[in-house]
């Protein structure tokens, strides 16, 4: 029998979406019959007493978690946030309800050999609940007391091989998209990329040495599938800089209604008869694609590889083969002087392992914000402050016109002094001399 | 319940310690079909709504099925994802960057009973564990945060809203029949740990009162220079009060009318609470935002209704807003639009029109200098 | 002979456009030889020692003007900027040189008489030289002395009917397109609107009430031809609300090649033959143009009346009949925080005299400014400063989703307290009996 | 010369005084043809560079003739302009809102002569009175200011300037052979008078040196919290000064790395001169405003060349760039394309290009918060 009545909740189990009232009330269940006689480390009716808390926010209206506090492994400053409850009384099995971040695989993929390990490691120290995952990626474990926390640490990081992943003022888990793994589209090696970034800032990642967080996401190509120019304070990009590879047949195909536009994924209405011109070319933001007779054509020049036709014709047209990746700084969330997205601060760039020049312009960055950005300001924030100049500046990087979206429209220019002939230092007394007062 | 050693031994923290390890390689975990083809994937196919199938120049192929998930699950349910990936895929089983379950064979025969066992399983309570859909042109899984089942910041639960509101679009997460992908995002509160400031659909659970002051509290563990300066619109100053019991303590005061309920003043001073379960708190919702730089720019996301409030267990009136916004886009924007490209094609002033939603005046930016950017300097608005 | 030599200024003599320079030689001639005996009240030499001290500038690449100081007439807060010439002993006639801004005809149309006397009057109290017309509007009188100020307002207003213009932290002159005089596109009475909102509110142009300049524009149409909406505080355009009215005939005529279109705008380069979907239909903003048929269609409820297709063929379409005007606030030049175009704050209102309505919400807003506004702040700037909800409050103005371009993009709403259920005063004892610390 | 009065009495400065009178009355001045048909245009056609016809219900026609001209005149030239308007057009004449003429007859008999009659004036250099032009898809005539014909704070001259310009682009005057009407600008400082910040192609005088500070005149003319308030970057601060003589000022210090340049102390304070022949002044040149709402909204200039030197008399490199930004926009853009439209259609990283122009760090805008949103935040760029 549940612990707490939870009518509200009960609600939530009905209807077709998978219910997650129904996924902790499982949980709890199991854990109450506690088939396999787990020696559980923390209260067995954890997930009881979570349905109980919730339920009573259900019914006032109002979240009864406490701010955590510090609690964290030795020599780490992240990957734990404290929780405990405002009713510890009422629910004891959640007074202290700390989540622990899991540095998830790159890509999310797993083998159920490693899963079940994660899975008996979790359910006997912690409340066996879960965030598959988090929004910044990681494992996001749900609920455990402050003893529990170096037990877990050391048995994920001896029998696991698996780290924690970041929370404070540091780098934060850095997460990609599938990539090459299973995506034709993939530029970059992104999976690759995030694997190697995160092994490299280990220590940003465990100790916090900036002035507040600090995102890496990396997307294989502008489709942009974990959200990195919106989500991450550095955010890769994959990219080609030559010519779409075009596959004329299946064109012609497509065309010809063999092939269903876009894979298939409009297929659920009757959008009529597939027309090329209506569908890609008219699309095309750059309007650089035409027919001639039956041969599609593509000025490479004055594309913006913004996908449109890819993702369109599939299995005709495919990136290019001078690949790389774009980088954009700054993207955060609104809090608290508004969102920001990544704004472009090199177009192209090689990306091939050991990622020698990305780290460079990384470390010149982070030494940079280090210094520069003040407490609990974002590097985007910082960029805004000194200015997307200074920030090139810093990274010694070129200044190209594609870093601006538009130029200027105040004039409002703050030359230098060296770079103004005859400098500034001038005297009144020569002035007056020709304009009298 | 005794407590078991790891191993790790309190009292020489540094012996045997291993840190710094980072994840396991990603290599480790892949199905092989995947590590043979790695990079050299040709082209791929949406078969049906939740199942890709993807072509490699070696003329391999995997088919993957994806299959919803309340993010939130518990290790039993884990559990049960290994058995059937066990049973079907080779013991290989991926995650989404939107917290969908992707189930991946190597062949086609492979496809038919993995579908079948998935759609079979159920929660006692009868929705489904596994329902496949998410791709293409519909909705997909919603991103979404911790609510009241964990944050101390939330303004509405998010576990709840995502439930309710996947329940009333669940035909579009198993279909594609909408104009283009239509991605919704919820957060518990203004910090937007959901991302929903680029999503087609957001809603952001959100305070309305500013907070009250706990003097006694606020004296003993929080640091008044902090909380001034934590507080973006200079609402906060430092103030000395009495307390009923007669003694001085150094505190805040609130300039209510400069407070903007953003609650980073809670965050950096847990005395300093926001919530309101009295009609305070609610959410908004938010639109026309992407990520994808396909045909147009990534863009923000805009503030579409200004209050709803907090009904739980099911929200019905967020619901129901939700509904009316993707009927109105279902039925209005073109293949390949998306929700914001539509609503800028037939101008905001005709999307509160065809949504049937109010524009009131908190719709108005007013918020710092590039607010007049967003107001209209033009006479090309529709009538 | 010339006074000065101006061999630097004597290069803009050259080639076809019409030279000011030689304009000023013009009149410094005329003036030396002074055929019709005129009883200069300046010095004769004024447009030498112009030409003479603008030759200096050339030289050393600098003004040579002073500050003005406080001239003008009596009464008056503007009309007059005072200027003197900082090398007064080498240039003496122009060692004073004030500018006189006479407040010219609305839509600036002329009898040859009354400019005459203009003419005659300037050139006997000043320096003969004009700008037609400053960049504001007014008839600018380049160049008189202090003690020619009062008797040039006397004159202009006993003699021409005719009063001084604005400067200062006044109303500027207003001004307005042709409108209706000449010009089918008018949807309002561009040039009354200018004329009558000039006399109702001459003590605000004449006597300095405001925080800065403020500038009325009237356009008759979006085509925007006096630019009201870039460069007047408060700017008129008119529009039609209704539907365009088409000539199916001409509409042919246009598709058969009988009319040019764009009224032959275009005629200097071969641009092929026209296309009414090229051309027009898949260039109008808002798609709502089809052909069905020889027929041409129109959805006007989704025209944003951009204007393109009426301009494209003014012979087959024409505004509709129910007219009125948008009203835009704030346009200025970029000094001191960027430059602003003007923001919708009235999408349509009627605009017929005596335009009772508008001048309501004016007042309105004067009165707000005057209150509100800050020393040297343009009404824009304010505008900014409170934000546009609490323009539209202080005019009464109905709230309408028109006035955005889009909503906002972050969450920072002021709600009022009236607003939140429950109200703001809450009590800690109650919250922490709900939440314990 | 004697000092006649005008019957002003300056002793009794109300005696007769007439005020607030406004202008006349603009229907005084309308051609016959003009009146009789107020309102009731049908429609108009442009016979050939700047000449135009309009066509009223009545049947009616006017003919209309625009003229450039320097906008700077004498009334020499006006009172020539009254006797060809006498002459051929019943007395009446118009500007416009550039600074052009217009000459009116009421039937097409007419147009010959008048046309004639303008042409043949020039003035003894050499250059036309009246060159017949600037309507349609052309240049018109530049909007301009004062310069160093009468203005305290210009960094470069607007007559001269524009003069040269226009030289060189007499032939786009005259003729309708560019894709869209393009409308040039120019003003002699960051002031703008002349509009710049909304204009096809615009040109500003401006400053790149700090204000030198006059203390000596300081003291005696300014107050110190005015100079102070005028600076928008808080560059500059009070301070006290020893003279040579030995006297201790009231004065200010200038911040130079703070200061853009914008003039606004000198404006409040004469004795913070910014002028610099010697290298320090010269112009910017701006591109892509426009203020029409057709097909797209009104859109401000943007700064495409950070720096021009003054190069009096003719502006040779401003005249040569200027040239090569109409020559790439008439080569590049669309029928009916404005250039900032042209120019945000092939991208902006593609405009220097084909203009080849250098794109430079001071073309990041770096002011304000505003500035962000002209940076991109998108990989739909071109290469
Ligand atoms: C767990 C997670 C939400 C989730 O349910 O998935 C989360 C939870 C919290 N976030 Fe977040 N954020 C999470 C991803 C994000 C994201 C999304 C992302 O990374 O892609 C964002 C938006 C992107 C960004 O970084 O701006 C995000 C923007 C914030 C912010 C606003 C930061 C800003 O500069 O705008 C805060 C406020 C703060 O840092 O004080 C915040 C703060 C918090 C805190 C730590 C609140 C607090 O002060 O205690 C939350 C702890 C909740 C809890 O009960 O555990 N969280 N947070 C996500 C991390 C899981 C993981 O590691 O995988
Ligand atoms: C599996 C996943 C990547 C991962 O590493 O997990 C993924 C996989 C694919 N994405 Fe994605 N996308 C995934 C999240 C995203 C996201 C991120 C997000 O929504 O937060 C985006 C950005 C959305 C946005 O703009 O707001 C995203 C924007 C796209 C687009 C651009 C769509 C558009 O019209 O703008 C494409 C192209 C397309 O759909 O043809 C795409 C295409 C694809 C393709 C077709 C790539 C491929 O060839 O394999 C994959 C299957 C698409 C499908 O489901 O129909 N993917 N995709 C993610 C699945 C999430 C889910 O469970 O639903
Ligand atoms: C004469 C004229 C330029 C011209 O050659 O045509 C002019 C001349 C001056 N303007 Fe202007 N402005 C003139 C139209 C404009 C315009 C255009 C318009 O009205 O359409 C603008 C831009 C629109 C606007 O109002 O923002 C303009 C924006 C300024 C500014 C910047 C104001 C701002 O808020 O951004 C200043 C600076 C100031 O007020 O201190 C200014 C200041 C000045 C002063 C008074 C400079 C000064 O401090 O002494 C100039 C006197 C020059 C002189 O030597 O006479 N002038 N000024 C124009 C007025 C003639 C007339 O009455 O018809
Ligand atoms: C005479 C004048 C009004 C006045 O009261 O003085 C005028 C007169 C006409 N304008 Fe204009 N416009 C006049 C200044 C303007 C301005 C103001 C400016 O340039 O500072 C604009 C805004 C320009 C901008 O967007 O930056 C302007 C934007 C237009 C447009 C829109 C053009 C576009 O493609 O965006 C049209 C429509 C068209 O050209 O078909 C137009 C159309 C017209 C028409 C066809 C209206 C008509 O039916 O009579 C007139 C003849 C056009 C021609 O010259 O080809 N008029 N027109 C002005 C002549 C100035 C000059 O001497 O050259
Ligand atoms: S971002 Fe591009 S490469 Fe990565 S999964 Fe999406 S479509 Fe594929
Ligand atoms: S990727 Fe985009 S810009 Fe490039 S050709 Fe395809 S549709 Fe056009
Ligand atoms: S969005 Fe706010 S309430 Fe929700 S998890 Fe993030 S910080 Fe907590
Ligand atoms: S909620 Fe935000 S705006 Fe209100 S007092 Fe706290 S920090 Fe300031
Ligand atoms: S603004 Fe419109 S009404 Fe006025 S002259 Fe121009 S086109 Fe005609
Ligand atoms: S006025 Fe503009 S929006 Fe309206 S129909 Fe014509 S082209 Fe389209
Ligand atoms: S632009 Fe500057 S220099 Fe030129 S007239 Fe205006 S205020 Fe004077
Ligand atoms: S020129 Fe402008 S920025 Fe420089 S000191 Fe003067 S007011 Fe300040």
């Amino acid at each position: 029998m549940a612990k707490h009545k939870t009518p509200l909740l009960d609600e939530l189990e009905k209807g077709p979406w998978p219910s997650f009232v129904s996924d902790i009330k499982r949980e709890a269940e199991s854990r109450t019959k506690n088939a396999n006689n787990v020696e559980y480390q923390i209260p067995v009716d954890v997930c009881e007493d979570l349905l109980g808390v919730l339920e009573l926010s259900y019914t006032d209206g109002e979240t009864h978690w406490k701010h955590g506090g510090i609690v964290g492994v030795f020599g780490y400053g992240g990957g734990v946030i404290g929780r405990y409850c405002d009713q510890p009384e009422q629910f004891p099995g959640v007074a202290h309800f700390h989540t622990v971040r899991v540095n998830q695989p790159s890509g999310f993929y797993y083998s159920t050999d490693f899963l079940k390990q994660l899975c008996d490691l979790w359910e006997f120290r912690g409340s066996g609940l879960t965030n598959m995952h988090g929004s910044t990626g990681d494992i996001v474990w749900l609920g455990t007391t402050t003893p529990q926390l170096e037990e877990i640490f050391y048995e994920l990081t001896h029998k696991l091989d698996t780290d924690l992943g970041g929370s404070g003022s540091n780098l934060r888990t850095p997460a990609s998209c599938l990539g090459m793994s299973r995506c034709q589209y993939s530029c970059i090696d992104a999976q690759d990329l995030c694997h190697d970034l995160t092994i490299e800032y280990q220590d940003f990642l465990h100790r916090p040495a900036f002035p507040y967080k600090f995102k890496f996401k990396v997307d294989g190509c502008p489709n942009g599938c974990v959200a990195s120019i919106a989500r991450s304070d550095l955010s890769f990009i994959g990219l080609w800089k030559d010519n779409i590879r075009i596959d004329q047949e299946a064109v012609k195909a497509y065309i010809g209604g063999e092939i269903k536009p876009n894979a298939g994924a409009h297929s659920g209405r009757d959008w009529g008869k597939f027309d090329i011109n209506k569908e890609v070319i008219d699309l095309c933001p750059t309007n650089c694609m035409w027919m001639e007779g039956n041969t599609l054509k593509i000025n490479d020049k004055e594309c913006n590889h913004c996908m449109h036709c890819i993702n369109a014709l599939p299995r005709a047209l495919r990136i290019g083969e001078e690949t790389g990746c774009a980088m954009l700084l700054g993207a955060k969330a609104p809090i608290l002087d508004g969102a920001q997205m990544g704004t472009l601060i090199v177009p192209f760039i090689k990306c091939e392992a050991p990622y020698t020049e990305i780290k460079d312009l990384i470390e010149k960055l982070f030494e940079f914000w280090m210094e520069e950005g003040k407490n609990r300001e974002r590097v985007g924030e910082t960029m805004k402050r000194v200015g997307l100049y200074k920030i090139l500046q810093v990274m010694e990087l070129e200044v190209d016109a594609r870093v601006v979206q538009e130029p200027r429209t105040n004039p409002y220019i703050f030359w230098k002094e060296e770079e103004v002939p005859g400098g500034w230092d001038r005297q009144i007394e020569d002035y007056r001399s020709r304009h009298k007062m | 319940m005794a407590f078991i050693s790891s191993g790790y031994d309190p009292k020489q923290p540094m012996k045997n310690r291993i840190t710094d390890i980072g994840p396991k390689h990603f290599k480790d975990f892949l199905p092989p079909v995947l590590k043979n083809n790695y990079g050299k994937w040709l082209y791929h196919e949406i078969l049906e709504p939740g199942i890709l199938m993807h072509k490699a120049e070696s003329g391999d192929e995997v088919y993957t099925i994806r299959v919803g998930s309340p993010r939130l699950m518990g290790v039993q349910t884990i559990r049960e994802i290994c058995e059937i990936a066990d049973k079907h895929c080779g013991g290989h089983v991926r995650w989404t960057t939107r917290h969908n379950v992707e189930f991946m064979v190597d062949n086609k025969d492979k496809v038919g009973p993995l579908k079948e066992d998935l759609l079979s399983r159920k929660h006692d309570a009868g929705s489904y564990k596994f329902p496949i859909g998410g791709t293409g042109a519909g909705v997909t899984n919603i991103i979404h945060t911790q609510g009241w089942v964990h944050c101390h910041t939330a303004a509405s639960d998010a576990s709840g809203t995502v439930k309710a509101v996947m329940d009333d679009l669940f035909e579009e997460f198993t279909s594609m029949r909408l104009p283009a992908p239509l991605r919704l995002s919820m957060a518990c509160c203004v910090n937007m740990c959901g991302a929903v400031h680029c999503s087609d659909i957001g809603f952001v659970g959100y305070h309305r009162k500013p907070p009250i002051v706990d003097h006694f509290t606020l004296d003993n563990i929080c640091e008044v220079p902090l909380a001034v300066a934590a507080c973006p619109t200079a609402a906060i100053r430092p103030t000395k009060v009495d307390l009923p019991d007669g003694t001085k303590v150094n505190s805040v005061a609130i300039k209510n009318e400069r407070c903007m309920f953003c609650g980073n003043c809670y965050t950096m001073c847990p005395a300093l609470p926001l919530s309101d379960g009295k009609g305070g708190d609610g959410l908004i919702i938010m639109v026309g935002g992407k990520v994808s730089n396909r045909r147009s720019n990534p863009k923000f996301s805009k503030v579409v209704v200004d209050f709803v409030p907090n009904e739980p267990p099911r929200w019905p009136t967020l619901v129901k807003k939700v509904h009316q916004i993707v009927e109105a886009y279902s039925s209005g924007a073109r293949k390949y639009e998306r929700l914001g490209e539509w609503a800028e094609r037939i101008g905001w002033e005709r999307f509160f029109e065809v949504c049937d939603l109010e524009f009131t005046w908190h719709l108005i930016d007013d918020f710092r200098d590039p607010a007049y950017e967003t107001w209209r300097q033009t006479t090309n608005f529709k009538f």
